[in-house]
């Protein structure tokens, strides 16, 4: 018998308790509920469903403040991943997740699982997913690890979602010295489903089979911090925990398998084994559904040789479903599962005692009641301060550049503002031949298979602007979003987020994210876009150094009529350019030419006007639907002259525009990143009428122009070269990743 | 005219390839399990584009040895047409239904980008919808599309004009350019491109149509 | 029983791995690295306990799926 | 001088790869197949001449580059 068997008989020591990440208050609470010791294996049990990361226990209190319905909703947070209506009976389904610590350690696996286990929250509810989103965060480029890491995680989204068939439509990419040690790999997937064949987790029957399926369960993943910190004995090279390996050709069959299986009338409740595999997905079911559930461990598909009960029910291996039957179905799953070629094992049924029990070799390894471990895990009220207001920085504080087109080469060249088609060239996003909307603009579009209509779908956050303020930040996120969305002719519906921070046992920790999801409530409340799922992922820190706060918000849309669309680059010679949204200050506080061009990052973000965002956005998406417009993008990193650059880059069109600002500093006009704005191109016969009608509604022209030649001026300042931008712009990131 | 696609275990342009045939010929494809042993009545097969088997060991190795495949090749010996995209095109060279072999791309990334690819051979069942040397623009999505053959057997594909399609600018280090090839008989064809992501204005261009077209053409 | 097989590239043919691994390793500051060539490792546990039967049944294995003769060698060795 | 490197997947590493193969064999009507494991096996000529020094360099090779180690095990054989 091995030690890691004994040690289930063994007595729990203090030490055990502290490897396992529970306190010692947590400890008694388990042993009162108990009204006994647990054993080792459900030791394991309740440390896993206590972690953060399952039960969200310093995020749940704040959490529960963010708007999570409407009449577009269908299913709120709870699930496995949130749906929304988008009409004719057709329902979208979405999530975002983080996989940060995998991906640092081993960035292809990490980054492959986590778009592996993103997928499978969304096809779990029956949904066939139709889209992915990545937002990554990276350290800044000189790191020696940077280059590593970005190879690594951008060819293992590709690897995994490439072979799942799905393509992969957009995304974010920062570099910043704040994540050199912690990046974040955030993944989303967008799904459709028929809203009279969605699937949730509560089953709903006593006595019904609980049932396997997928790939087989192996020591991967296993509690690193316990297994660790174990003794091990002459087999330990065996035992120790594994990174986890994706199969994504496993989870293409998985899928299509569930998708086929759902087709019947046989399943009462489905739930991906994602974190803690086998323990979460059945006490999350069981406490949905208000039952219990036992499970005969002995007939869990296994890979390896004499695996514990607690290996078998900590194990994270990938590609793996719990599903409940409807009586009498085993054979009709089996069936098709086998033709799948996948394994297939009842292992338990449901049952009304409210609790885990658990057989393995002829013995009851463990038997607890489920409320506990869910319901009842522990939650905190962490102290916060808040994040202090930083001072706003006046144009006049930051010196201008010496030529204006220099800064412009200078800023569209650099990391953050660089083409990331290095990147989307190695996922696959024509997969599916629906994408209307490739990479590279605004929003990624994916059409309705066999309609007409769209979804529009971006993932935006601005961590410096959460870290200067998180409230602005959190509000700023959702904005982006919103504008990213409507930029395209979309309606934005709702969003989910992955809310990325450091240690929350700190209290300015805290403070950021209180402050960021208190903007980001508020924006969604004013937006309309409630949130439908999410993902906390908390003590992202190396050495005590946190990351910058990074709330990632991923947002749907829903275009009615996908021939509307509109893209953000130059049509036509002769087009007039207006920008018209909310005024204009010249805002250069936590700008990007701040940092590019003067290497300060200081300053209050810029304000957020919610009501002027919702105005300008409903304006723009107007005149996209009448056709009043021919190209449109939204201001953002690196503001009005960037945007403009991007509408030019790879076309032959260039652009002279005007801002009739005598007050501002011309840089501030160029570069300053204040919000709610986007630039549209038009018919010049359209100018007056337009600027009129946004005037009406209370918005701002804020510059005018025209799309000409082949280079870009701005009040009457020497042109630049729209070919030499392009070059500089999609050069950066490949001459990057050149050594690899 | 009655089509058919092969569906793999991990074929992921099955409903891609289905939809386009159908946008041509008005009729739904039949869709055909890889496990079947017999290949239904059909005048035109696809093997569709995806990571069959994960490509796993060598793309397309393993499907090439499935079950349907001895249908397909009864299918391709009958002198009716059949068509590889992508994983398709992997499956027919390990079938031996097509020389030379699909490695990995020169710089080892996968590619996914619209590639300009001119018509090197219009009198073909597969072509003659386009103009010879026409430029045409398709997708292509792939992470083994670097085509190989020894000297000779280029040199045979050349002059005997069984290169159907050439790279403008070779995204995958494919010899001689090389984008699609024909067996010796004309009626299998191998491309890396995927014409059936291209013949809907939608999405970006028509330029794949002329090819499903052709075939209607051919097999009326 | 256990098999051992190693698959290379045969002579002339290209193979796109192992010159990037070469060109990889001489920009990471490695000098006089000639040709790189990359094959597949595989081990196989096989329930046949005859090793003269266990090299048929594998050298089988290879031509039938295992190596793609026509670009590919591979060699066996058979033992614990 | 050459080296000959094998770089497998440390125990308990799922092998999609192996699994996938494994199927296959058994599919094609081979009996008896157990656990198929698939690793990488590299051929690299070096200019070095001196064993110990090339087997230093290799090693070095095999930790940045060529093998993944949180994943993967390597074992490097000098000679010619
Ligand atoms: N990791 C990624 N994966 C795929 N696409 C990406 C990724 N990062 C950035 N992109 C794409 O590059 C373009 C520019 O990104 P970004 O500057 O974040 O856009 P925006 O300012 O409109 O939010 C977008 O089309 C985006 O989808
Ligand atoms: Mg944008």
């Amino acid at each position: 018998m091995s030690k890691l068997t004994q040690m289930d008989t063994a007595e729990i020591t203090p030490e055990m308790v502290k490897e396992h990440g529970l306190s010692p208050e947590e400890y008694d609470v388990i042993v009162q509920r108990l009204n006994r010791a647990p054993n080792y294996t459900e030791l394991g049990i309740f440390s896993v469903m206590w972690s953060e990361h399952c039960s969200y226990k310093s995020s749940r209190f704040h959490l529960a403040k963010l708007p999570t319905t409407g009449p577009q909703v269908i299913q709120g947070p709870g699930e496995n991943a949130g749906i929304i209506d988008i009409g004719d009976g057709d329902a979208a389904v979405f999530k975002m997740e983080s996989h940060n610590h995998p991906s640092y350690i081993e960035p292809y696996q990490g980054a492959a699982t986590g778009v592996g286990g993103i997928m499978r929250d969304v096809f779990t509810m029956g949904a066939r997913p139709v889209a992915n989103m990545n937002a990554l965060r990276f350290g800044e480029p000189d790191h020696p690890k940077t280059q590593h890491l970005v190879g690594g995680v951008v060819a293992g989204i590709g690897g995994y979602g490439n072979c799942m068939g799905v393509p992969t439509v957009g995304g974010e990419t920062n570099f910043h010295a704040g994540y050199n040690g912690n990046i974040l790999v955030n993944a989303m997937t967008v799904g459709l489903v028929r809203t009279d064949k969605i699937f949730l987790s509560a089953p709903s029957g006593v006595g019904n089979p609980v049932v396997y399926v997928g790939s087989k369960t192996g020591r991967d993943g296993i509690h690193g911090a316990t297994m660790a910190s174990a003794e091990f004995d002459d087999d330990s090279d065996e035992k120790r925990p594994t990174v986890q390996v994706g199969d994504p050709f496993t989870e293409k069959l998985l899928l299509e398998a569930c998708l086929e299986l759902m087709q019947e009338d046989a399943i009462d409740a489905i739930q991906d084994m994602g974190a803690a595999g086998l323990t979460s997905s059945s006490i999350e079911m069981a406490d949905k559904g208000g039952l219990g559930i036992t499970m005969n461990l002995d007939v869990v598909p296994q890979r390896e040789q004499n695996m514990t009960a607690y290996e078998m029910m900590l194990s994270e291996s990938q590609e793996r479903m719990l599903m409940v039957l409807k009586p009498g179905r085993e054979a009709e799953a089996k069936a098709i599962f086998d033709k799948w070629g996948l394994d297939f094992a009842v292992i338990g049924e449901t049952t009304d005692t409210g609790r885990l029990i658990l057989d393995h070799n002829g013995e009851t390894v463990c038997d607890i009641p489920i409320r506990p471990l869910a319901d009842d895990a522990p939650k905190y009220q962490r102290p916060w301060v808040p994040t202090p207001d930083a001072a706003v920085l006046s144009a006049d504080q930051v010196p201008a550049p010496i030529d204006i087109g220099e800064a412009l080469k200078k800023i569209i060249a650099s990391p953050d503002i660089a083409s990331r088609r290095w990147i989307y060239e190695q996922y696959d996003y024509t997969v599916m031949a629906d994408t209307v909307q490739i990479p590279g603009g605004d929003a990624g579009v994916v059409r309705v298979h066999g309609t007409n209509k769209a979804l529009a779908i971006s993932t935006d956050v601005t961590p410096r602007y959460c870290q200067a303020g998180p409230l602005e930040g959190g509000r700023q996120a959702v904005a982006e979003v919103y504008r990213n969305i409507t930029a395209v002719g979309a309606k934005p519906l709702a969003i989910t987020d992955c809310l990325n921070f450091g240690n929350p046992e700190r209290p300015e920790i805290m403070g950021q994210f209180v402050g960021c999801l208190e903007g980001i409530g508020e924006a969604c409340r004013i937006l309309d876009t409630p949130v439908i799922s999410g993902n906390v992922s908390l003590y992202n820190e190396t050495n005590g150094q946190a990351i910058p706060p990074t709330p990632a918000i991923g947002g749907v849309g829903l275009l009615k009529d996908a021939s509307k669309m509109t893209t953000k680059h130059f049509k036509a010679e002769g087009d007039a350019i207006l920008v018209i949204g909310g005024g204009v200050t010249g805002h250069l506080g936590q700008s990007i030419y701040l940092r590019e061009m003067h290497g300060r990052e200081e300053g209050a973000p810029p304000p957020v006007d919610l009501e002027m965002e919702l105005k300008a956005g409903n304006f723009v998406r107007g005149l996209i639907t009448e056709a009043r417009v021919n190209a449109v993008h939204d201001i953002s990193d690196g503001g009005l002259l960037v945007a403009v650059s991007e509408m030019a880059l790879g076309t032959a069109l260039g652009a002279d525009i005007t801002v009739d600002d005598a007050n501002t500093p011309l840089h501030a006009l160029a570069f300053g990143e204040d919000q709610a704005r986007y630039v549209v191109t038009l018919a010049p016969g359209d100018v007056t009428s337009v600027t009129k009608a946004a005037e009406a509604a209370g918005l701002t022209v804020s510059a005018t122009g025209t799309v000409c030649g082949s280079s870009l001026t701005i009040n009457g300042c020497a042109p630049i070269s729209i070919d030499e931008l392009t070059e500089l712009n999609e050069d950066w990131l490949p001459t990057f990743m050149g050594a690899e | 005219m009655k089509t058919a696609v092969i569906v793999f275990p991990g074929s992921n342009c099955d409903r891609d390839a289905a939809v386009a045939l159908e946008r041509a010929t008005g009729k739904p494809a039949e869709m055909v399990w890889h496990g079947n042993a017999e290949l239904p009545d059909a005048d035109l097969v696809v093997l569709p584009g995806g990571f069959s088997y994960g490509d796993y060991l060598r793309s397309g190795a393993m499907s090439a040895r499935s079950p349907v495949m001895e249908g397909v090749i009864a299918h391709a010996k009958s002198g009716r047409p059949l068509v590889g995209i992508c994983n398709g095109f992997q499956v027919l060279t390990e079938a031996g239904l097509l020389p030379g072999v699909l490695m990995r791309n020169a710089d080892l990334h996968f590619v996914c980008k619209t590639v300009g690819l001119q018509i090197t051979n219009n009198e073909t069942i597969f072509t003659n919808g386009y103009a010879s040397g026409q430029t045409i623009n398709v997708p292509v999505a792939h992470h083994d599309g670097n085509y190989f053959a020894d000297d000779e057997t280029l040199d045979r594909l050349e002059g005997e004009g069984r290169v159907a399609f050439r790279y403008t600018d070779n995204p995958n280090g494919s010899a001689r350019d090389i984008a699609g090839i024909l067996n010796d008989e004309g009626n299998v064809l191998g491309m890396m491109p995927h014409p059936e992501r291209v013949v809907d204005e939608a999405l970006g261009g028509t330029d794949g149509s002329a090819l499903f077209a052709s075939l209607v053409e051919a097999l009326q | 029983m256990k098999a051992r097989i190693h698959i290379t590239l045969k002579n002339g043919v290209l193979d796109p791995q192992g010159k990037a691994v070469q060109n990889a390793l001489g920009s990471l500051g490695f000098d006089g690295v000639g040709d790189v060539r990359q094959g597949k490792y595989m081990e196989i546990e096989l329930s046949e306990t005859d090793p003269d039967k266990a090299e048929k049944t594998v050298e089988l294995m290879c031509q039938k799926l295992l190596a793609n003769t026509v670009i590919e060698n591979y060699t066996i060795k058979i033992g614990d």
